[in-house]
C-alpha cells in the first residue's frame, strides 16, 4: 500500500507493528458478537475489541452443520458502527476467507476451531498476511507451532460454548508449567532436555529455546473458553492471563449489558477484590447462560480436538 | 529521585512501566487508584482503547484527581489513546462523531483511526520542536487535527493522502502525542518530562 | 561423648557437622575393598575413601545368598591401614548393623541395595545417629525420602556389578531433570505446581520445596553403579556428580592400580579433556572387567529395585 | 587454539573445515580395522580411511556383553603407521568418549549403534566438537535429526555384521525417495507439505526445507552394513552413495587384501562396467564371509534399532 | 582489588570460593593448574584429603610454582588438609608414621585424626593471637604438637585427654590452621589475609 | 572455448567441476581414463587422499599420459593432494618416510599433515606471486619445505611454531599449491592457469 512521496525506511506490517496492536489489547475484554447492536453494547461496556461471528459458539453447538466466517457485509457493518478493533473467525486452513477478511479491513483474525475447518492437517501459513493473527491453544507444544506459523496471539482454547472454565483453566495452567518447566532447564543450562522436549512435542527447537529464556510465552496469551462470570474473568487474569476472550458468555445470558461491563471490569481489576465483587453484584446467577458440563460431551462434539 | 506515575488502568503500561524503571533516577509507580496519585511528579498515560480507559477514569473516581493533577502543572505524557483523551473533540474517519467520554484537557481536536485499518500501521521517525528526532510506531494511531486556544501542535509528518498532518501537541506541561516510542524502547520524551519535572 | 573439663556450647554431630564432613569428599573417588591390602592401593592411587564389603558387587551377583555387613575385624584392620575415611554397607532396615558400624568408628555408613535388606518396606531412621549416612536413588522422589530420612549424602543406584554405566546415567538425568522442573516452579512462584508434585510422588512438601529454592539436592550427591573407566568418571562428573563410587570396576578388572589412579584424575579433572584423555591411556580396554548388558538381565535379578 | 603471532580473520574448524574434510573422503573406502597390522593392509589397497574398533561388528555380535570404543594406544598405533584419516566409534550418548577421541586427535568420530549405547534417548551434541562426526540413519528422518545435532556425514546403518547388503540397499532407497519427494513439493511451491512432513517426522523444517531445495542430503551420505563384494559396493555407489564403509566383508573374508583392494577399485570405478567386472575378478565367492539371512535375526538381536 | 587464589584440586574448595567472593574488594580465582598462579597476591588451601591433595600437586606439577609462591612471602592460608600439606613432620594417632608427602614449608609437628573418627568432630570458638575470636569446626581435624623454628603455635584449644593443644600455627605469611571457618561461615580470618596482602 | 580436464579419480573433483563450469569460455571435463586427455588445455588435480590417486594413476595406465601431458607444457594446477602427487620427494610428519608413489614431476619436499591432525585445520589468506590474494581451505594440508631446481615457491604463511613456511610451488606451467580454493569458492587460480593456456 504504498501511496504518494515517501522518504526511505517506513515500512509497514512487522511483526513489530502486530505486536504492537495486540499489546494494546491486554488487561482488556474482546467479545462475540453477531450483529452492530450487540458490538454497540460491547464497546459501551468498555471492550477493547469484538469477534464477529455467524452464530454464537453455544448457537454453533447446537444447530450442527457447517460453520463458516461471518457474512461480510455484517462484518462491514460492525466497523462502521463501532471504533474499537474488529476481529472476526475464519475456517481453520481455509486461506482464502483470511484473504477476504485482511481485504475488508478487519483489525485481527482469529482462525478458530468454533467454525467447521477445511483441512485438519494444516493451518494457515499467517507470515503471508499483514493483519496480524490469534490462535487458541490446548498446550504449549500446541501455542509454540502457531507461533511458528506467524500468530501474533495466542489463546486458550477452552471447550468453546459450554459456559465452563474449567478447561480453559486446564489449558492455561498446561501452558504455563511447562514454561516453567522449560525456564528450570534452561536456568541450569541443560539445553540437551530443551532439545529432547521439542522432539518430543513436534515444535521447532528456536522457539523452544526463546520461551525457556523469557520465561513467558513470546506473544500476548489471553484466556477464552467458557467464561462465564465477572469471577471466571479474574480468575483467569490470575492465572496470568494478559487479557479476556469471551464467548456465549455474554450475549446468551438475559442480562447482557451489565453483564459486560461487570467482565470489563473485574478483567481490568483482577487482583482488588473490591472492584471484583462490585462486578460481581452487577451479574445474576439466574441470568447467566445455560452450560454444559464437559463430562457429558460425547467425543466427536468436542471442538478442541480440532486442528492440531 | 522523581516519581513518574503510569495510569495503570488498561494498555500497555507494561511498557512505559519497564523503559522508565530503566532509567536512573527514577521511581516508577503503577496508578490505578486515586490515592496512588500522591507524591507523584509526573505522569504517563499509556496506549490503549481510549473508550475503555475513559471509562474506567469515570468508574473509578480519577476524574476529579486528574484535573486537578493537570491544575497543579505537574507534566503529563499522553500517548495515543492518552491524547485522545485529553482532547476536548473527538471525531473517527468513519464513524463521524463518537459523543465518547473524554478529560478534555487540551484545546485540540483529533480525529481518530486517520490512517484506517490496522494494517495500515507503520513505524516512522518524527522530529518534535525542542526535543528532537523520535522513532516511534504508529498504531491505529488518530491525527491532530486542529490545534487552538494556547495549545499548539508541535511535530508534523507528511502522508500522500492527508498531506501535512499534526501528530503531537503542546498545552503548559500537557503532552500529547499520537505514537508510540515505548514500542520501539525510545526515552527521549521521558528524559524532557522529567527536567519538566523541576528541582 | 561428655570429657572432662569442658567451657559452655561446644556440641558434637549436628547435620551441620555432617555435613561438613561430606563435602571434604567432593570431587573425590571411593573404591569398594574387601581387605587392607586393596584398601591400600586405593589410598595410593589417591581414593578420599574406601567402601569395606564382604564381597564386590559383581561377585555378590554370581554367588547368590545373603549378603550382609563386612567383617568387623576387617573393617577394623583396614582403619589401622589407611588414614583416608573408611566407610561400609549395612542391610537395608538393619538397625543394629548401622549401630555396630558407629560403634566402630566408620566414618560413612551406606545402607545399600546390594546386600540383602531385611525390610523392604521400611529404611533406617537415619537421625538417631551421630555417623553419616549414604543411599542410593534411582530419582529426586526417591532421594528426598532418604533426606527425610536423614541420609547426609545421596548417590545413583545404578545397576551395580554390571560395568555398564547406562543406568547411572539414566538415574542421574533423571534426578537433574526433576530438580530443574521444580526450580522451574519455584522461581515462576507456582507453589501449587510443587504440592501437587510432592504429592503425587509422596514426598514432604518442605523438602520439594527446600530443593526447588537451592536448584540441587540439599545434600551432596555422588554417581555409581556400572563405573568401569576412566572416561565413564569424567562422564558422570559433566553430569553434575559431585564425586564417583567405583563397585567392581576396579577390583575385577585385571590393571587395578592403574584404573584405581586412571579414575582418580579422571574424576578430579573431568573439565580438563587432556587430563582425561592421559587417565584413558592408563588403562586398557581388553582388560576391563566383563561387563553386562542390562537389557539380558532377569528382573528378581535387579538390584535397583530394593527398597523404596 | 591460538598460537604465537596471527594475522586477523584465521579461525579452525567452521563447518566449512568439517565440510571440507568429510568431502576428501567423497569416491572412496573406510574399512574396519582392529588393529595396525590390518590398517596397512587397508592402506596399500588404497581405502580412504580406517575405522578402529575393539571388535569387528561380527564379534560383536558374537561374543556378547558390553561394547565400548577402543583401546586409546592401539588407536594411537593405527595413528602412527598410517597416513591415511584415522576414525573411531564411540558409544551413543557418551560425551566423553568422544572428548577423548577428539583429544587424542582421531580425523573422524562415529557415533555408533555398533557399541552399547549409554542413552538411547539422546544422542551427542556435536557442535560442540571441532573433530568431524559421523552417523548411521535408517531413513531421511533420522539423517536429519542427526545432521540437526551437528554430524558433518551421514551413512546407511543397514544390518551391521551380517554380510547381507539387502538391508543398506533398503535404507538408501528409502532416504533417496524421502529427498525426492521433498524435492518434489519445493519445487512445485507446496511448502505447506513440507511443513507437515517436518511435523509429522520431528524434523527441523529448516532442514527439510533445505533438502529440498538442493534435492539432495546437506552432508556428504556414505553407504554401510553388509557390503561384502565389490558388485555390493558398486551398486551402493550407483544408488547414489558418496561412498563406502566395509565391515566385517573384508576381514572376515579369506582374501582380504585382494577383496579390500578390489572394493576401493569398484567404489572408485562403479559406473564403469569394464573395472567393476575387473575387480570383480579379483576376488572368488568361496573365500567371502559367511553371511546371515536377515530373516533369521531375532529382534533383539537388530543393533539397527538402537538410537532414534 | 585483590586477587585470592583457592586451590581447587580436592574438596570444599567451593565453600571458601563464595565467601571469598561475598567480599568486596576481593577477586576469588580457583587454581588447578601452575599458570592459575599468576598475579595471584595470596593463596588458601581448603579441606579435604591430604593425601589425595598431595598426590595431585605433584601429578600436576604445583610443587615447584607453591614453593616459590611461598618463597616471595605471599600470604598462604591453609586450613585442616591445607594444615597437613605445609607440615614438615606428619604422624597420625592410631596409623603411627604415615610416610605421606607434604610440600614441608612449615616447621611445625602434626597429629592426624587426634580426636578419633568422624563421630567426634565438633564446633567450638578460639582465641588467635592478633585476630580475635573465631568460631569454627574441627572435622575428623589433627592438632599441631609442636612448633619449632621461626613458627610459632598462635591458637590453643582445652580438651579432657589432650590437655592443652595447638590448633593454629604461623611462619611469615604462613598461616596452618586445623579447623573450617567456612563451614561455619565465619570470615575474619580472610580479612586479616586480605591486609597482609599489602597495598 | 579453452577445454580444462579434472582428474576425477577420487576427492573433490565436484567442487572444481561446478567452479569452473561457472566461468564463462570454459568448458570442464571430468578425467577418468587416458583417452579423456585428448584436447584438454590444462588440467587441474584436485584434493582427496593422496595414496588413492596415486594407486589409481598407475592402476589404470595414466602415468604416460599425465607426464606426456606435463612434457607438453600444459598447465596444470595441482591441489594439496595433488600437490604431493607431483613432488618428488615426500615425508611424513609423525611416520616420517612414507615411501608412497608419486608422479615426481615437481623438483619440491613436501612434507604431509604438518599442522597436525584434522582439527588443526584451517581457513586463511595467501599472497601468491603474480596472482593476488587468495582465500582458502588448510585441510589436513602438507607444506612445501624446500623447492629446488628450476621450481620455486610463489606463496608463504607465518605460523609460531613452523615459522615461515612454503604453501605454493610453481615450475614451468605446473602450479602446486596445498589449500583448497575450491572449498571457499575462490577462482582467481582458475583465470590464471586458463590466460596460461593461450590462444
Amino acid at each position: 500500500v504504498l501511496e504518494e512521496g515517501s522518504a526511505p525506511g517506513r515500512t509497514v506490517a512487522t511483526p513489530l507493528v502486530k505486536y504492537g496492536f495486540v499489546s494494546m489489547l491486554k488487561g482488556g475484554v474482546i467479545m462475540d458478537v453477531t450483529n452492530p447492536e450487540q458490538a454497540g453494547i460491547a464497546e459501551d461496556a468498555g471492550a477493547v475489541g469484538v469477534m464477529v461471528l455467524d452464530k454464537l459458539p453455544y448457537d454453533v453447538r447446537m444447530a450442527g452443520g457447517v460453520a463458516r466466517t461471518a457474512d461480510v457485509k455484517v462484518i462491514e457493518e460492525v466497523m462502521n458502527t463501532i471504533t474499537i478493533p474488529v476481529s472476526a473467525k475464519c475456517r481453520i486452513g481455509h486461506e482464502w476467507e483470511a484473504r477476504i477478511l485482511e481485504e475488508i479491513g478487519v483489525d485481527l483474525i482469529d482462525e478458530s476451531e468454533v467454525l467447521t475447518p477445511v483441512d485438519e492437517k494444516a493451518h494457515i501459513d499467517k507470515w503471508l498476511f499483514k493483519t496480524p493473527f490469534v490462535n487458541g491453544a490446548r498446550s504449549l507444544p500446541e501455542a509454540l507451532r502457531r507461533i511458528h506459523e506467524g500468530a501474533s496471539m495466542i489463546r486458550t482454547k477452552g471447550e468453546p460454548g459450554t459456559g465452563n472454565v474449567a478447561e480453559a483453566v486446564r489449558h492455561m495452567k498446561l501452558v504455563n508449567r511447562d514454561i516453567y518447566v522449560l525456564n528450570g532447564y534452561y536456568r541450569n543450562g541443560d539445553l540437551e532436555a530443551i532439545r529432547i522436549y521439542s522432539r518430543e512435542n513436534k515444535v521447532p527447537y528456536e522457539l523452544a529455546l526463546l520461551t525457556a529464556r523469557l520465561g513467558r510465552l513470546p506473544v500476548v496469551n489471553f484466556a477464552a473458553g467458557g467464561v462465564a462470570t465477572p469471577a471466571d474473568a479474574a480468575l483467569m487474569m490470575w492465572l496470568g492471563a494478559d487479557g479476556v476472550f469471551v464467548g456465549s458468555g455474554i450475549f446468551k445470558s438475559s442480562d447482557p449489558e451489565a453483564r459486560a461491563h461487570a467482565i470489563v471490569l473485574a478483567t481490568a481489576y483482577w487482583d482488588d477484590p473490591e472492584t471484583v465483587l462490585e462486578a460481581q453484584r452487577m451479574v445474576s446467577e439466574k441470568a447467566s447462560m445455560l452450560g454444559l458440563d464437559v463430562r457429558q460431551l460425547k467425543p466427536e462434539e468436542l471442538m478442541q480436538v480440532r486442528g492440531e | 529521585m522523581v516519581k513518574v506515575g503510569v495510569l495503570a488502568l488498561q494498555g500497555d503500561y507494561l511498557e512505559h512501566y519497564q523503559l522508565l524503571r530503566s532509567l536512573s533516577g527514577v521511581e516508577a509507580v503503577p496508578v490505578k487508584h486515586p490515592r496512588e496519585l500522591e507524591g507523584v511528579d509526573a505522569l504517563v498515560i499509556p496506549g490503549g482503547e481510549s473508550t475503555t480507559i475513559g471509562l474506567l477514569v469515570r468508574k473509578k473516581g480519577l476524574e476529579e484527581p486528574l484535573k486537578q493533577f493537570a491544575g497543579e502543572g505537574k507534566p503529563i505524557l499522553a500517548t495515543c489513546a492518552g491524547a485522545i483523551l485529553l482532547a476536548r473533540e473527538v471525531v473517527d474517519r468513519t464513524v463521524g462523531e463518537t459523543g465518547q467520554y473524554t478529560l478534555g484537557l487540551m484545546d485540540i481536536a483529533v480525529v481518530r483511526n486517520a490512517y484506517g485499518r490496522q494494517r495500515d500501521s507503520f513505524i516512522a521517525s518524527v522530529t518534535l520542536k525542542d526535543i528532537g528526532e523520535v522513532k516511534a510506531a504508529f498504531i491505529r494511531a488518530p491525527i491532530i487535527a486542529r490545534a487552538y486556544g494556547s495549545a499548539e501542535i508541535i511535530g508534523f509528518l507528511d502522508d500522500p493522502t492527508l498531506g501535512r498532518h499534526g501528530v503531537a501537541a503542546r498545552q503548559g506541561n500537557m503532552y500529547a502525542v499520537t505514537f508510540h516510542p515505548e514500542i520501539t524502547g525510545d526515552i527521549k520524551l521521558y528524559k524532557h518530562i522529567i527536567q519538566q519535572a523541576g528541582r
